[in-house]
């Protein structure tokens, strides 16, 4: 019995095709970062970072771990393992500088991503790809001051994230208006019922912006239960999210292109290996942020069924 | 008590009878050999007292009698049959009721809910059927109250009774669910003398209406007042095995001593 | 047959017979009921938004959702067993469900089936090993916490190639199964979820069977001495397995409700409300060592849980401080419960 | 035996002189008024016995002289000095060593380890100083060896003893600690002939050693045997209170048991 | 004064004497011995970076942080009681030191000093809750673990303005604090930790304390049987805070040494860790109920913790899976240890 709506059957993996064996370069590049397990953004982060790693013929051996202390013991990991490159998240980077420190004088190169921007030249990180949190944040801020929002509700999904407060406090300093609020981003239903319950709360939120693309969702049922007209903003993508841009239920995405993060890192590293290359030639090379709404959504939507935007 | 016994007994049961018999069973604890090369049988009718030493295995004896630990060597037949017990359970299917001696009662637990745990009356077989708790309630009270113990509140937590409150109303459960087989382990040791006195009444009432009864004591005048058959246990062995007509209470105290220790003890403390 | 017979004493004086305000205080869930009403009371007074229907049925839809698993974990409890793979086996059943019917082309129903047997398994594996290897519960379900975490995450993207499962929404099925697991309807201004009523049932079945049957009997005794229970004849490991089957029966409905109604789920769903399962039957009176407790009591608790953690934010207190405030209010309502059965067992032992 | 007693026992003992002295004391649990209007006197080199029914008050009364419970009602004075003690460790502090009828061991601890608990031997008086744990292994397997209890290893956990050898050893620990008053709780209730032998030896050597001792029993031949003075309680009151001269051994069972419904016992057992 | 006597009887046979093999197999942390060297076997077969010094100087490192306080939440759970917040306290202490020292520009040696003091008081807190109110100690501590959660953050914010504290390598006495709590040497290749050496400092005097004082024989005794060893005259309250106290002084410890080492903390870190602790002194055969378990075999249980979680990333295995081969390899741990221990009574009993 075949009902519709499942898997189409002929869709082949996308990402495939062609490429080469992974490890047939020889090199073996570490990837570190910050995710909490089963976030869709670090996933599409670690899918760049898999199809580079498969492009370029590299072994790639990711890790993660949310908290500074362990992410330091994961770099050190790296170093012991005598990997040939490593590529790490760098959101606390006074925490961070003393492992990337080892990593150099074991003489392994450390490229930084995704955060890190101010500070990875200080730590003798080769480069850096990536968008600033706090840009982004500032970004998304002035657009929604442009729409005329006074009273933005930026939605922390994990409590005492580095990286998403300071998301937040930069939509606050384009809209000083900005309220903060902490949910339970492991329960869908927990977080539409906090949501439901600050709209109720404050009636003048007039824009709600969330850190993550399954919040978004959320956010969504929250508006529809408490009948409020807030302006929904998300950071990121994932497939629901951005049909919702197309039908206009979220007025757009500040889209960091994890994808390319992933991807530029571990490349970057296989080019300076191999060829001694300097990406961004001393300078940070920004992947966003970028937006998504309903002029360009038609065009991205496909690449968001692949899990690569 | 009549009431009760008779109409809970078997009526199946001739006296005389074997209900329980153990041939050359042994048990271990891990590696501690705590009993080896018993033979007993438990007769309808008749009271079969076991007497021994602190450590002599009476109670581990008992425990595999109301399958609470399997034995290890030797068989044991119930009505005949070759079994070896799983759980307690089924030696309550056989009508085998025990009052252990770490007495199993559940403290948080209420007196009645307690005294019908793992027989509860319900109105249906199936799991989830209705419990008749204003029954159980009553026949609880009632029962305890024939023993002389007249509890507050029938509700309230098993814990809060004293010793030997607890003790009587795990005999009172025994002997209440006890169709074929009652097994009491040092039942009087917390009891006052007027308790005691009830809990004999009731082996020798169980003892007439055809049970067999395995009676478990230190108090030797206890055990001739109603014992037909003894059985002294001494470092898990069998030391002594007699009908009442074999022995005498002196003999028997004696025996329990391990020699003339008691006789010794009264002079020495030099005060009768 | 019978030469001795024992008399039965005359009644004595001093047989108790409680007055109705004292049997009242003296059932077990009447502390946590007390705490409930204050803390309600409290957000009442300093949370105006708190003051609307609405809100009302808000409160109660999440603690439905809170509150449906942590019955079971309740009754787990009282039999003296713990469950944390109960937050994660949420997901699981919602995402087997889903990725199945998806991968196969099948109709939502026989997922859903699937996904029960699948939980049901689960559930019975957690007892069984409990009870085979003697290793505390707490041990064996975090072992298989782990386990389901690990393969949420590790199937979904196998399957789905990323970290959330697909969109139901357009397999066949999705509509009568939306309407057993995730409708609702409307009273007024007011949003009455299914999942309350499903809630009430739940807590209304446990509590019958709890009190008035010879499962609710063995439970209390598993739970309070599993060797003497044992010893008197009560099928100890079957009452067990029963009753983790029973939270990851819980679980796997709570699962459907989940997926029924937001569609598609996180394969990282639902770690850390196993603890919250057990606060709110904590919370609610049930004694963490076993023995002792009660399903309304444990619905009360999940209420109280869910009311605390929306009442500050329809309070707008400082989220930065939400955790602290939540610590703070329910350390008061175990504390209120306390002081309340502590005050009921003395005027019943007084009356 | 008289090693032990003698080298612990408080030299400045006078028979006779009053250690414990009750006045009206009454116990609440809740509202279960438990006991009242207790008047007792505990007197160097004698032996108090307090009889009487299942749930009369007697483990009350003990615990509140051991320090267990704080009486509601009353006076407590221990060597002429009203106290209330706020813990079992100030009455062992008083030299009050108490055997609890729900034994008071910890299961899973070594038998030595439960013998010195609470009052260990240590190199020094600071909470980290050292213990001398080969000295209390032999100590503790000396005691019990005295009472005719050969443990197979003295390191094994006491949750694997037998429930007489557990009472053993709770007794073999206050004969040891008790330097002024000994109180046990029941002590025989779990043991055998011989061993119920040795502890009545122990009460009578404590006794002649000037501690004062109170012994609770159900027993009363063990009572008669080395007591000097009886009191009965009977719903939380005393119903008699009488020297050893004004009191026989039959009066006093009968007593015991409200009535004489012994000997009504053995007649209807129809047996002796 | 003696008239009557007592005689001992003649020693019997049957008085036992444990051969050298059988009575290290009847040590209590053997089991969690055995499962640390299969697993170990286990990587070095499995993950070739895993062999090398360097990896095992890192695993090291990675369960002393574990262990330090692991060795505490161990000596509290023998004594029967629980410490959820003994997670965050760790970074409690931190944060309260450097963002002290910060705001009031003041020596971080006195900064260490106030955090030490403030610790100590919320262990000391933690303890006499539970022994005046009789509430559990998993409720207390949960309502400290969420109440220090919203402090940490709440004040962090408040002070700092950003949710982690401030750089405090350029205040002064960093220098000196950094040499106590986070130095480190080379020996060869490899980079000794000196938190390492301070574990096993901790390992062995609580080994010391548990086995051979009056202390020790306490804990055992009121987490075994509380009521039974107040009756015999232990101080249970004094001995239960110390176990508290004890938790929390372990927590600034480590505190200390993520602060002196990484320079700044994050607000919202150390949750989770408490489930660590636990089941580090769980593995390492301490039993969750109380009264049975040591402190070597606690360190065990953090090494195996530590060792399989980077174990796994050395062995370069699916990251999607991590958690599901953290747990089998858990629940391997645990069956193991329960093996062995059957093994080594069966033979013990049997000598
Ligand atoms: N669970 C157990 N593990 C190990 N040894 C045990 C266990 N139970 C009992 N034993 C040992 O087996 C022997 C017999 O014990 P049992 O309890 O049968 O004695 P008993 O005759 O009932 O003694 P009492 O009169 O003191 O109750 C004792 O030496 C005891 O130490
Ligand atoms: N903790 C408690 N809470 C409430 N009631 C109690 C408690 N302990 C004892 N009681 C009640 O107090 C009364 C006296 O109990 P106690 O234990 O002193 O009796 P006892 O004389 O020692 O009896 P036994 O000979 O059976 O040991 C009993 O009615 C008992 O139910
Ligand atoms: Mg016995
Ligand atoms: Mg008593």
């Amino acid at each position: 019995a075949c009902s519709g709506g499942g898997r189409e059957k002929t869709d082949e993996s996308t990402t495939g095709g062609g490429g080469n064996a992974a490890g047939s370069s020889g090199y073996t590049i570490a990837f570190i970062t910050h995710e909490t397990p089963g976030d869709t953004f670090w996933d599409k982060v670690k899918n760049g970072a898999q199809q580079a790693a498969k492009d370029t013929g590299v072994t790639l051996k990711y890790s993660n771990d949310p908290e500074a202390p362990k992410q330091a013991v994961l770099i050190q990991n790296a170093v012991d393992s005598k990997v040939n490159g490593i590529a790490t998240t760098l959101v606390t980077p006074d925490a961070l500088a003393g492992a990337v420190k080892s990593a150099i004088d074991a003489g392994i190169p450390v490229v930084g991503f995704n955060s890190g921007i101010d500070q990875y030249k200080k730590l003798g990180a080769l480069m850096y790809f990536g968008s600033d949190e706090t840009l982004a944040g500032t970004t998304a801020g002035k657009r929604l001051a442009e729409q005329g929002a006074k009273h933005p509700l930026c939605v922390i999904q994990q409590t005492g994230s580095v990286a998403l407060e300071a998301r937040c406090a930069g939509v606050k300093s384009s809209v000083p208006g900005t309220e903060n609020i902490q949910v339970n981003g492991a329960d869908d239903a927990a977080v539409t019922t906090t949501l439901q319950a600050k709209l109720a709360q404050d009636k003048s939120i007039d824009a709600i912006v969330t850190l993550g693309a399954p919040q978004a969702i959320d956010a969504i049922k929250a508006k529809d239960q408490s009948g409020s007209q807030a302006k929904l903003v998300t950071f990121d993508l994932n497939q629901e999210a951005a049909q919702d841009i197309k039908d206009g239920k979220i007025l757009f995405s500040i889209d960091q292109q994890p994808y390319v993060q992933g991807y530029m890192a571990v490349t970057s590293l296989y080019l300076n290996l191999k060829n001694g290359n300097d990406i961004g030639g001393g300078n940070a090379v920004l992947t966003g942020p970028s937006f998504v709404d309903s002029s360009n959504i038609d065009k991205i939507l496909p690449f968001t069924k692949n899990n690569t935007r | 008590m009549t009431d009760t016994l008779a109409e809970h007994a078997d009526s199946h049961l001739h006296k005389g009878e074997p209900l329980i018999e153990m041939d050359g069973v042994g048990k271990s604890y891990g590696a501690i050999r705590a009993l080896r090369g018993i033979n007993l049988r438990v007769n309808a009718g008749e009271v079969t007292c076991v007497l021994g030493d602190n450590g002599a295995g009476k109670s581990t004896l008992i425990k595999i009698m109301s399958g609470l630990h399997p034995h290890n060597e030797g068989s044991l037949r119930v009505d005949g049959a070759e079994v070896s017990f799983s759980s307690p359970r089924e030696a309550l299917g056989h009508g085998i009721a025990t009052v252990y001696q770490d007495l199993a009662v559940v403290s948080l637990m209420e007196v009645w809910r307690n005294f019908f745990l793992g027989s509860e009356l319900t109105a249906g077989s199936y799991p989830l059927a209705g419990l008749k708790v204003k029954q159980m309630r009553e026949i609880a009270d009632t029962e305890l109250r024939k023993m002389g113990i007249v509890v507050k509140d029938i509700n309230q937590p098993i814990g809060t009774l004293s010793g030997g409150q607890r003790q009587c109303v795990a005999i009172a459960r025994a002997v209440y669910f006890g169709a074929r087989v009652l097994i009491l382990d040092e039942p009087t040791a917390a009891l006052g003398v007027k308790q005691s006195g009830v809990v004999l009444k009731y082996v020798a009432a169980a003892r007439d209406a055809g049970l067999g009864v395995v009676f478990i004591t230190h108090n030797p005048h206890h055990a001739y007042m109603v014992g037909d058959h003894f059985v002294i246990l001494k470092l898990g062995e069998t030391a002594l095995d007699k009908n009442r007509q074999q022995v005498s209470l002196d003999e028997l105290t004696t025996q329990m001593a391990g020699g003339d220790e008691l006789a010794e003890l009264s002079h020495e403390l030099g005060r009768q | 047959m019978t030469q001795t017979t024992v008399e039965a004493p005359a009644p004595p004086a001093g047989r108790v017979r409680l007055g109705l305000s004292n049997r009242l205080l003296a059932r077990p869930e009447i502390g946590a009921l007390v705490a409930a009403i204050i803390i309600f009371i409290f957000f009442l007074i300093l949370a105006p938004s708190f003051r609307s229907a609405e809100s009302f049925f808000t409160v109660l839809y999440q603690s439905s959702v809170i509150g449906i698993v942590a019955v079971g974990v309740g009754l787990l409890m009282i039999g003296g067993e713990f469950d944390l793979s109960a937050g994660v086996i949420v997901y699981t059943a919602g995402l087997a469900n889903s990725m199945f019917c998806w991968y196969f082309g099948v109709n939502l129903w026989v997922g859903a089936f699937i996904s029960l047997a699948l939980c049901l398994l689960i559930g019975f594996l957690n007892g069984y090993l409990v009870m085979r290897t003697g290793i505390p519960s707490f041990l064996i379900t975090l072992g298989t916490f782990f386990v389901l975490q690990g393969a949420n995450l590790g199937v979904t993207k196998l399957v789905t190639g990323t970290v959330s499962s697909t969109d139901v929404s357009q397999i066949a099925g999705y509509d009568s199964l939306g309407k057993v697991f995730s409708s609702s309807f409307k009273v007024g201004s007011v949003t009455i979820w299914t999942s309350v009523i499903w809630w009430f049932l739940f807590v209304a079945l446990a509590t019958w069977a709890l009190q008035r049957t010879r499962v609710g009997n063995w439970i209390f005794a598993v739970g309070g001495n599993a060797d003497s229970a044992r010893a008197v004849g009560v099928p100890v490991m079957r009452t067990k397995i029963g009753l983790f089957m029973t939270v990851s029966f819980l679980g796997w409905f709570v699962g459907m409700h989940q997926l029924y109604r937001f569609n598609t789920l996180q394969a990282g769903g639902g770690v850390g409300n196993e603890f919250i399962y057990i606060i709110a039957a904590v919370v609610g009176g049930t004694l963490l060592t076993g023995g002792y407790g009660n399903a309304i009591g444990v619905a009360i608790g999940a209420f109280i849980f869910g009311m605390t953690s929306l009442g500050i934010i329809y309070a707008g207190w400082d989220p930065n401080w939400f955790k602290a405030f939540l610590g703070v209010m329910l350390l008061l309502a175990v504390l209120v419960n306390l002081y309340v059965k502590r005050m009921s067992t003395m005027r019943r032992a007084g009356s």
